[in-house]
């Protein structure tokens, strides 16, 4: 299958033109790889920036305005931003009331961010970082703990509420912790995708298998399984999900079915369908849905589900206006 | 005759080269237990380091094994850039201060190189990494030295032994980045880390001879 | 490829049933395959309804909302649905003020729309239609004109922001027809699709090629070309369109960059930016983006380009509140 | 003996079963031109038939026709629901107020129902649609009685034609439909809707010998 680029190796800055041509808050360093609000954010609100490497749009890039993110930084394709990159975007938008950084979990966010975190702490700005790991993986998790998933989406919109609410870089910091405790992610892969300097794609399945367990890279999972019904899909997602959770009777969830890149809408829905059932019938509720293809491995066939047991505080965050490419309510016109 | 900034050049250049010669052969190893990136990754931190390499001006080792850690920093990204910058940051800190290096001193920065990567990865011996191919392959070549062998011997011996390390990473099973979420699936496969850093030894035989020159 | 569905013949009720259970300002009738808006259209305000076969979404049941449709009939995936669905809707949202039907040029949805409107009208219900017909078909249209592509959603979402203003059933039936003539869409697709009950793709494409000039239904084109870069792909999407628009010099459109299903967000934005490029070597401007897969053909891969030339009014519509799953903007919380 | 509602019942199960066997052939003709649906389609609307034909009470064929289009106007959905139920449509028209209709009567009904679906269609000969077999058919059908043959010899003559003019759908360009956005490359292959017309008029051998029993 052929793919809508240019240079292969000048995608992301491709991208970032598009990006910035096709939202008017947004501006971008193409040669740092920074996307950050053009009109920043106003006092001492705490700055966040998150990145990682591309081919998850919209994550993070998508998530960058009022109310979510400050800045991202994009590295290449399945490739973690460099230090020098990250420390631009820090440098881009810190505050004096510092600079949160969310960091997925994979070893070389992890290095990547942990490198320029001192260096724009030498630099003389305040810097803490929320690590993301709410991948249950679909087995046993490695000492490395589980990877960054879908929890992404909803830690940059609490804690970017937050923030913008006045929050300080400490509460941010514990609040971000919460977070990851209350929330936990699982993904099955229907199709694997293609790297677009690599140019074939990362594995094949058959027919009627599906990878369990899956990253955000295209890559296989934990096992293979034989494909099942959309119910069966939600089931082992909401069981693998709830085992790890340890969520008291009667929880409430904000829930986010996600799809990898190249499930249609149609059957994301019909997941969304089911595994509200699986919630139900397990006595727990939902307070709020988002479903779409929020963080994705290119054109990767599948889906991931995430819980966040949900409170007063996380809902309030969560319906707070917001106004990103990829999110958008509650600002008036 | 020491090793100075010049030979070092040569060793990264030739390194370099064998990355881009290996760029498709590294990133279908990444494709079976990571996410097909790791040649690309590892080219873009070849053209990097040639650039640096033929741009800079320093002639102290220690400066010029700083200016590479950068260029891969920057260049690579993901989890090898830096992982493979530990690397050249450790041996830069090693040598701080001399102008060359005998060959025990090469090899007491290649030691401290590989355990800055190993404590930047967190990494141990049987993890499936980089450090499966670095580790034997620097106790090799000190342990050569120490037996009073020559560099050239040294040079073999670490070679081989990163050779070997690289291909004992096949029956393991990840317990560190990508590969170890693959569980036991990630048995059978050799670590595209480890293999280019077997090059990173392979292509230490460019020094070889430099002692009688 | 395995998909994420339960029995294949109730794809679309299941998926109403997810969608109605993410967003709260929905209602479905399962049975009718009606999805509308749980809080009805206050005053005398003409009501909206469009639909078409399933497998297009987010259209047309995620643009039903405050500022665009009141409701959505949904066919089978790629059928039209029957004129009974079609009353249904009608008559679950008609107000003393009309109602206004959005219909996309294919024969099915003609015909259907045809007989429903016929039969709603003998029930006492003012009814009139839009044809949406903006294709160029990468070719010569055949005498039915253009299918109705991504200017549905500029419809949808200008009509709705002019219905919500006061507009009359006539005037926005004018608007509909001033709308028509000034937009025009092309597509391109890189792959099929597989329709869910037929199990099989629909077409098979070599790695290297294009079909040209695609509908909405995984169908292949009027010609298959070899893949050129994103740049050549604007240039042939853009010269396409604007040899059928007739856009006096110096135009401003609103533009949609549309993803089939199967193509990632990241190849969309590098065709925006191209896109951009093209427009601007033209000597015209670009007023709005919307950068998406807002109307697919399930999983496909592939984009299309919408061109809407823009004046005061269409961005006045543009820019006005909506509220719906797929599109959201300008509403305080 | 006339035919009454009971034959054309027959007549329509009949329709039904071919359709429910061609189902997956009925697609793959639409999969090379369309949208990969017309099986599927087709197969729905022989559901809905069936179970209005089974249930029904209607004894008048102009009543029955009228139920049956009803069904599969809501059966179908697509292009071919509504072409489908102005065929049925029509035909309930021209026999309004008959308890059976003599074979002239059926052959005018049904050119009524054809002229019906050309008419919601604007389909015209050569565009590459049901048409195309459900023109020649009724032609044939009407042709043979008025040489004063017997019904069966018409309806023989009239599956003929239909499956004739189904064949000749195949070097034609299309004009209607989504097969006309095709262009040239529609050319080469049968019209999926005028092989489902061709299973309607296959399906009346069912009446034959009505006459004589
Ligand atoms: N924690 C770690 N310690 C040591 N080496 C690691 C670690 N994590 C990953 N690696 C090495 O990095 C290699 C992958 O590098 P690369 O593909 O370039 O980065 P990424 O995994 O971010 O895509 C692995 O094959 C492994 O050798
Ligand atoms: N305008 C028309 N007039 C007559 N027949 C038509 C017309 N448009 C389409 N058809 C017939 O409909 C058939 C397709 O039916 P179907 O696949 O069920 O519907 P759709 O095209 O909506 O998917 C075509 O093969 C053709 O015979
Ligand atoms: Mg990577
Ligand atoms: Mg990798
Ligand atoms: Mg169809
Ligand atoms: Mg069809």
């Amino acid at each position: 299958m052929s793919k809508l680029i240019n240079n292969k190796t000048e995608i992301v800055a491709d991208f970032m033109r598009g990006l910035k041509q096709s939202h008017p808050d947004l501006d971008v360093d193409i040669e740092n790889r920074v996307v950050y609000r053009k009109t920043p954010a106003v006092g001492d609100k705490v700055a966040l920036v998150s990145g990682g490497g591309s081919g998850h749009e919209p994550l993070h890039s998508g998530f960058v305005g009022l109310g979510m993110l400050d800045a991202a930084c994009m590295g290449e394709v399945f490739t973690s931003p460099t230090p020098q990159q990250i420390v631009r975007a820090i440098e881009k938008v810190s505050t004096s009331a510092g600079v949160l950084l969310i960091v997925k979990n994979y070893a070389g966010d992890i290095m990547n961010f942990e490198i320029a975190a001192e260096r724009a702490e030498r630099n003389g700005i305040k810097v803490r970082s929320v690590t993301i790991d709410d991948d249950v993986a679909g087995g046993k998790l490695p000492s490395d703990g589980g990877r960054g998933m879908g929890l992404t989406v909803f830690a940059e919109k609490i804690l970017g509420a937050a923030a913008e609410n006045g929050m300080s870089l400490d509460g941010l910091c514990e609040l971000g912790q919460d977070l990851r405790t209350r929330g936990r992610s699982m993904g099955i892969g229907m199709s694997s995708c293609t790297h677009p300097v690599a140019g074939v794609p990362t594995f094949e399945l058959g027919e009627d298998e599906i990878e369990v367990g899956i990253g955000i890279h295209g890559e296989p999972g934990w096992r293979r399984a034989r494909a099942g019904s959309a119910q069966d899909t939600a089931k082992l997602l909401v069981e693998s999900i709830l085992a790890e959770l340890a969520a008291p009777e009667q929880s409430s969830f904000i829930v986010l079915v996600n799809g990898m890149g190249g499930t249609p809408l149609i059957e994301l829905y019909v997941m969304a369908g089911e595994i509200h059932r699986e919630l139900i019938e397990r006595g727990h509720s939902v307070d709020r849905y988002l479903v779409g293809s929020h963080i994705t491995s290119l054109e990767m066939a599948g889906c991931s589900l995430t819980l966040l047991q949900s409170d007063a505080e996380s809902l309030k965050y969560w319906d707070a206006p917001v106004s990103t490419p990829a999110l958008n309510w509650g600002v008036a016109a | 005759m020491n090793i100075t900034a010049s030979e070092l050049k040569t060793w990264l250049l030739q390194y370099g080269q064998l990355l881009i010669e290996q760029t498709e052969y590294l990133t279908k190893l990444d494709s079976a237990i990571g996410d097909a990136d790791h040649g690309v990754n590892m080219q873009r931190g070849a053209t990097a380091m040639r650039q640096t390499l033929t741009e800079t001006t320093k002639t102290a080792p220690s400066e010029l094994l700083e200016e590479v850690a950068e260029a891969v920093l920057e260049g690579i990204g993901g989890a090898a850039g830096p992982l493979y910058a530990s690397l050249f940051f450790g041996m830069a800190g090693a040598v701080d201060g001399e102008t060359s290096v005998t060959p025990q001193q090469l090899g007491d920065a290649l030691q401290a190189g590989v355990d800055s990567l190993a404590a930047r990865g967190r990494a141990e011996r049987g993890d499936k990494t980089m450090f499966d191919a670095a580790g034997p392959a620097i106790e090799a070549f000190r342990q050569t030295l120490d037996a009073g062998d020559d560099l050239n011997t040294a040079i073999e011996a670490a070679e081989s032994a990163a050779n070997l390390g690289r291909d004992e990473t096949a029956p393991m099973q990840a317990r560190k980045g990508r590969a170890s979420y693959l569980g036991p699936r990630s048995v059978g496969h050799i670590d595209p880390g480890a293999t280019s850093v077997a090059l990173l030894f392979e292509a230490l035989t460019e020094l070889s001879g430099t002692e009688n020159s």
